[in-house]
């Protein structure tokens, strides 16, 4: 199994951890990841704030040189950079902008990309081999929180359900894990804000933390380098806000797999987070 | 008091109907940024049916434009389906355009203004270079002096660039679009 | 409405009497507007519509055609609107070969309660036939037509 | 020549304020064969018909045009003018100048150009007309009653009262419908059983009513006057000439834990059930799904425990065919469940109810006898929250329309809450309060203001359970939209009522219009809100639109004096609108080549095969003849028949043609 592979620069630099088990994960299920040549940052939130056509083209640059490459679908884990991709696509198929885009950016631009997120990625070619290969189940009880990238706009991304979505949790339950119902699933953390705003991340990121904490979660199960980010390396802020300090790790679903296969929690990238991940 | 085109600009470019607001709230009591706004989702709304340039401008000059994380949370349960955060997106250009700013966009500016900075002379996410150029847009030059060394020990941050090739087409980019005077960008 | 230089297609809709027919006096009595182009010619059933008349129409000068009944399943009469259907596949392919531009026949349900839809119906087709231009080339379909011996008293 | 009076109507000013009523009526008068053209301000009025009735006998017309709102409104009322004055009415036709163009385009010369065109129209088809002769049919004078809730109730008593037989059709195993499950009604606060229970008993010994419960339409056929219903009796498994509605076999019957619909899911029933105590009739049925014998073969118990032998195991359903001459449409709504609002817990939450499920609660003859206890965990709730428009108004969720009967059921919720628990928390999200009715707005007022219910303007953005309370996030708009949350122990949801499931092909089966929701469709929104587009056919209660419990009774009464009055009449007299086959003078007797393609076109089995015989009675041949009692008149038959020999009276091929070539010749 050969699919086309956006990892984006949170990938390669404060998430990398997230990379590392993306990559061994794919490469322990037997799907090749070929990745898009030289490709660009999305632009993410700032672009899409600042400009509308350059919050455009920059996706559509990546993704022409997807379809010059000769990839047909291609698995993008950053929530963020899935969301621009896909809305990018939707945008553009408004035949005005499309030709605008092409004009800024010299290239052929055609639209015909399957963009996909981790965790369609592990539905649709890993859910068989992931149960055949468990070796150590997860057993633990987690909340899985999938943010607002993920599953918002429904309308354009046709992923899971809006509300007290099920993916990441019917994941959980293959690898043994213990995936409870709790009430912050999709509400912001705040990323958007994680520089700009440290207080206000802070104070959103610890509702999500608390209610996690309070119905005994062991870990926070992710598929976004925005909210791990937020919910990991600002620990230390948002414990300020919170009575009692909370210490759960939050991981990525890759690397709550790729322990459950056996890989090694160096090989995950474990360690390279802020809150000690002892499972 | 006068009314004014900003309305119909606005439904212009965002193709958001203002009059289909029927005040439920359900976006303002789901919001979660909703008590920190000067006007939470629903009231803002109700600001602009009224079409006149005073109540527009109150808008502009609020935090709750800048305060919008875009987390869609609003249109997912909107029951008239109304896109909000298309909304906010125009209004913020606006609020820009017309330099009418609340302070509380000077720091979410800033960043949006680095980050775009490191995108376009190096293809991809400069990290370091992002929080520099933010510390010096908005002189908080003590924040993050507790995680950044951390993350360098984690390898979380590089001290250089990653290798980017198309640089020209990059500049191209931004020289077409948000550097072009004539398209509306802030 | 429209400024005098821009083409005004004439259209006739061939409805029926208890779904169509009815939807159009719904979108009055709810006082949606649409273009003044479309004139109704009511029919019991769209069963009932011969689909020589829609050639006979275009041979006459109709630049567009609307044929509107009820939904399937809705039938004042069971199963009209079925045979309508069936008689419009099938007719479709042979006005196809003959020459007629198909894209000037509209086939189209709306019910007693869809005044909305019939608006935009007659909206849409007008400014589709207006960018098609007149129907000049209907000739064709008067010498077939001519040719069949069909004429008003048959 | 024709002499052809065309007469224009101003409609008040619904026509004349965009159509220029005097120049369509000057250049029609124009016109060939056009006799005398006039306008006026009301030609519906007495006086306007009274133009047409005169200028019929002065001009010695032949040929009647009146420019005015839809056929379907007054083409009876001209066509009735018409023949008062000596002209056959079928003469007379209408251009609808108001629903089809003054309504619907601005004034401009193009609307004006438009009418003149609508009337030509018309008039070049009155000049095609021939005189037609109204169709006799008899009427069968009983009536059909679809629903046995309490607007079916009504109308069947109604209808019986004024001496005519009726047959009501159930599909539940008890009448009574969602009337029965009501705890108290509003405004006045009095039991919904205590008054119900009563007209379901007169219903069940009246000598005129037929009941048929356990039982559904399979099809209709026929027209007014003339219905063929087939009704579906579903097998009770229970002989009800022996029962005795001892109820033994219910005390016996092992499996216990189905949740009782009657409930709304909230409290359990058996497997051989009476839905309520208070059921008409009050004698069993098997449910053949849960039941242990039919699912696996074994048990009987409920037969072991039956004295006189009542248990039938293999019944089957039957089928039995009932004429009739009227139907009454009473098969009422339903309401959403809470699985359809994910923001509110998708179901999840036991303590999330319906407002029927609140009903159920608080009626004496619910599972916890009228006291308010959380399904959860049976105890009191001490804050509970009510959501209005939980769906209502909700385009995105596919219902735009009010349900109308939330507000005053949430307000009376609320009343009834604090009334049974004292010390009680209650507080309604609404977004307005539309109490329009008799004592309704008082009845708000009183459990604002008396019973210290908490109205909060604003919608609930989401519904979350954590230790055991359910976090209600809000909003009070009325304070520039400031977040309210409640920590409540039980949310009710006044859920959206929508269409009873299996309306659209019930809807189907009787050929009547309904619209995007499936509610049944009356003939007029105004002018007939209790006739459907079918004639005999006629609608009562909240299978048209929701409606609360006075509405829904006036509205089965209304219905009810629609079929009297058809019964009123031993004829009907029906339009002449049937197909005709051609019939020439020998040797050709018809252009009909006998193919019988109209046959196989012909929904309602109306061709004949007619024998021309020669004098030595040797078949010449044999050709298509219409029953004219049969024909509906869709004309399906003309489309198909290959030799144009069928044609179908008031839309022959030459009025249509005459029509077509009139709109495009000038």
């Amino acid at each position: 199994m050969k699919i086309g592979y956006y990892p984006g620069c949170s990938l390669t630099g404060s998430s990398r951890e997230y990379n590392e088990s993306v990559v061994a994960l794919a490469k322990a299920l037997e799907i090749e990841l070929v990745e898009i040549k030289d490709w660009n940052c999305c632009g993410a939130t700032a672009a899409h704030v600042m400009n509308e056509e350059l919050s455009l083209s920059l996706p559509a640059r990546i993704m022409a040189i997807a379809e010059e490459q000769g990839l047909t679908e291609v698995v993008v884990p950053c929530a963020a950079c899935y969301n621009r991709l896909k809305m990018t696509q939707h945008e553009l198929e408004d035949d005005g902008k499309r030709g605008r885009v092409a004009e800024i950016l010299k290239m052929p631009y055609h639209g015909s990309l399957k963009i996909i997120n981790v965790l369609q990625m592990l539905e649709t070619y890993g859910a068989e081999n992931i149960k055949a290969r468990v070796i150590s189940p997860f057993a633990h009880k987690v909340a899985c929180y999938y943010g607002c990238l993920l599953v918002r706009p429904h309308s354009i991304l046709q992923f899971d359900r809006v509300e007290d979505p099920q993916s990441m949790d019917s994941l959980i339950r293959v690898i043994g894990g213990n995936s409870m119902d709790w009430a912050f699933k999709t509400e912001c953390c705040g990323a958007g804000f994680s520089v700009s705003r440290t207080d206000l991340v802070a104070k959103l990121s610890g509702n999500i933390l608390k209610d996690a904490s309070d119905r005994g979660a062991e870990a926070l199960i992710v598929a976004c380098p925005m909210c791990q980010s937020n919910l990991d390396m600002r620990r230390g802020a948002i414990n300020k806000t919170l009575a009692q300090p909370i210490d759960i790790p939050v991981i990525y679903i890759t690397q709550a797999i790729g322990l459950a296969l056996g890989i090694g929690a160096n090989e995950l990238g474990l360690k390279r987070h802020f809150v000690n991940v002892e499972l | 008091m006068e009314k004014n085109h900003n309305i119909s600009d606005l439904q212009l470019h965002t193709g958001v109907e203002v009059v289909r607001c029927y005040q439920c709230g359900k976006c303002s009591a789901g919001c979660v940024l909703a008590s920190e706004m000067n006007f939470p989702p629903s009231y803002l709304m109700r600001l602009l049916q009224t079409g006149t340039k005073e109540n527009y401008d109150k808008i502009l000059l609020s935090n709750s434009i800048w305060l919008c994380l875009n987390c869609e949370n609003c249109l997912g349960r909107c029951p008239m389906e109304i896109d909000i955060p298309k909304l906010m997106d125009y209004l913020r250009t606006q609020s820009v355009k017309e330099n009418k700013l609340h302070p509380d966009s000077k720091p979410i500016l800033a960043f949006h203004r680095s980050f775009l900075d490191s995108i376009k002379y190096t293809g991809r996410l400069y990290e370091v270079g992002l929080v520099a150029a933010f510390k010096f847009r908005t002189f908080r030059l003590a924040q993050d002096m507790a995680i950044a060394p951390v993350m360098y020990l984690k390898g979380k941050l590089h001290i250089f660039p990653e290798k980017f090739n198309d640089r020209k087409r990059m500049k191209r980019i931004f020289a077409q679009t948000i550097e072009n005077t004539k398209t509306d960008n802030p | 409405m429209s400024s005098s230089t821009e083409f005004e297609p004439k259209i006739i809709a061939f409805v029926c009497n208890w779904c169509t027919y009815a939807g159009a006096d719904l979108t009055g009595t709810s006082r949606l507007k649409y273009a003044t182009n479309v004139k109704i010619v009511r029919f019991p059933c769209t069963g009932r519509i011969d689909f020589l008349l829609l050639l006979k129409s275009f041979a006459q000068g109709a630049d567009g055609v609307i044929v509107s009944g009820c939904h399937p399943n809705d039938c004042h009469y069971t199963s009209g609107n079925f045979h309508a259907r069936r008689r419009w596949i099938a007719f479709r392919t042979v006005l196809d070969l003959m020459g007629v531009d198909i894209r000037r026949i509209q086939y189209s349900w709306v019910s007693a309660a869809e005044g909305s839809k019939w608006a935009d119906l007659v909206n849409n087709t007008v400014a589709d036939i207006r960018a098609l231009g007149p129907y000049a080339e209907y000739q064709k379909v008067a010498e077939y037509l001519e040719k069949e011996g069909f004429d008003e008293e048959a | 020549m024709s002499k052809i009076g065309v007469f224009i109507c101003h409609c008040g000013e619904n026509i004349s304020a965009t159509v220029d009523v005097e120049r369509v009526a000057r250049e029609i008068g124009g016109m060939e064969g056009v006799a005398h053209a006039i306008d006026y301000k009301y030609m519906c009025s007495d006086p306007g018909q009274t133009f047409i009735k005169e200028a019929v006998k002065k001009y010695g017309l032949d040929g009647v045009v009146v420019g005015a709102c839809s056929p379907r409104m007054h083409e009876p009322t001209f066509r009735r003018a018409c023949a008062e004055a000596g002209l056959n009415p079928y003469l007379c036709e209408m251009a609808n100048l108001r629903e089809h163009c003054s309504w619907v385009h601005e004034k401009s010369e193009e609307t004006t150009e438009k009418a003149i065109d609508l009337v030509k129209m018309l008039v070049e088809k009155v000049k095609k007309d021939k005189p037609l002769e109204s169709i006799k049919v008899p009427v069968t004078k009983r009536a059909l009653v679809i629903g046995g809730g309490i607007a079916g109730i009504q109308a069947s008593l109604d209808i019986a009262n004024t001496g005519h037989k009726v047959i009501l059709i159930e599909r539940d195993p008890s009448i009574g419908g969602h009337m029965s499950q009501l705890s108290e009604t509003f405004p006045t606060l009095d039991c919904s059983q205590c008054i119900l229970t009563p007209r379901m008993v007169e219903v069940a010994q009246h000598p005129n009513i037929k009941l048929y419960t356990y039982a559904e339409l399979e099809s209709l056929e026929g027209f007014i006057g003339n219905f063929k219903a087939r009704i579906r009796l579903k097998a009770k498994s229970v002989n009800y000439s022996t029962c005795t509605g001892c109820g033994a076999c219910i005390q016996k019957c092992p499996v216990k834990k189905i949740p009782s619909e009657f409930n709304a899911g909230l409290g359990t029933r058996t497997a051989i059930y009476v839905p309520f105590p208070q059921a008409v009739p009050n004698k069993p049925v098997i449910d053949r799904v849960n039941c242990n014998y039919y699912k696996r073969g074994a048990c009987k118990i409920c037969e072991k425990t039956c004295q006189v032998g009542s248990i039938e195991w293999d019944k089957e359903d039957e089928i039995i065919t009932e004429e009739v001459g009227a139907v009454v449409l009473a098969t009422g709504f339903d309401v959403k469940g809470t699985d359809f609002f994910p923001e509110y817990g998708y179901g999840k939450y036991k303590d999330v109810l319906t407002g029927l499920q609140f009903e159920r609660l608080a009626s004496a003859s619910g599972p916890t006898f009228g006291e308010i206890r959380r399904p959860s965990d049976g105890t009191i709730p001490k804050k509970i929250v009510f959501i209005a428009c939980a769906g209502s108004r909700d385009p995105a969720k596919g219902i735009p329309y009010c349900s109308k009967i939330c507000c005053m059921y949430t307000a009376k919720h609320a009343m009834l809450y604090q009334h049974k628990v004292h010390g009680g928390e209650s507080t309604v999200f609404y977004m307005d309060i539309r109490a329009g009715g008799k004592n309704y707005e008082e009845f708000v007022r009183r459990a604002i203001e008396e019973d210290t219910v908490n109205y909060v303007r604003g919608r609930v953005a989401r519904v979350y359970e954590k230790d055991g309370k359910l976090i209600v996030k809000g909003v009070d708009t009325l304070l520039g939209g400031q977040q309210v949350e409640i920590e409540a122990d039980m949310v009710v949801l006044a859920t959206a009522g929508v269409a009873n499931c299996g309306s659209e092909q019930l809807a189907q089966k009787l050929h009547v219009s309904y619209d995007p929701y499936h509610f049944f469709a009356e003939a007029h929104p105004k002018l007939k809100p209790v006739e459907t587009n079918t004639a005999g056919i006629f609608l009562a209660g909240a299978c048209q639109a929701p409606k609360d419990i006075p509405e829904t009774v006036g509205m089965a009464s209304g219905a009810a004096v629609k079929v009297a009055a058809l019964f009123s009449n031993d004829e009907l007299v029906r339009e002449p609108i049937v197909a005709v086959v051609n019939r020439l003078a020998p040797p050709l007797y018809s252009t009909c080549v006998g193919c019988f393609m109209c046959e196989t076109a012909c929904p309602y089995n109306a061709i004949e095969h007619e024998e021309i015989k020669g004098r030595d009675g040797s078949l010449i041949r044999t050709i298509a003849r219409v029953n004219e009692g049969l024909c509906q008149g869709c004309g399906t038959c003309v489309a198909f028949c290959r030799s144009k020999s069928i044609d179908i009276q008031g839309y022959t091929n030459e009025q249509v043609y005459a029509e077509v070539m009139s709109l495009l010749n000038d």
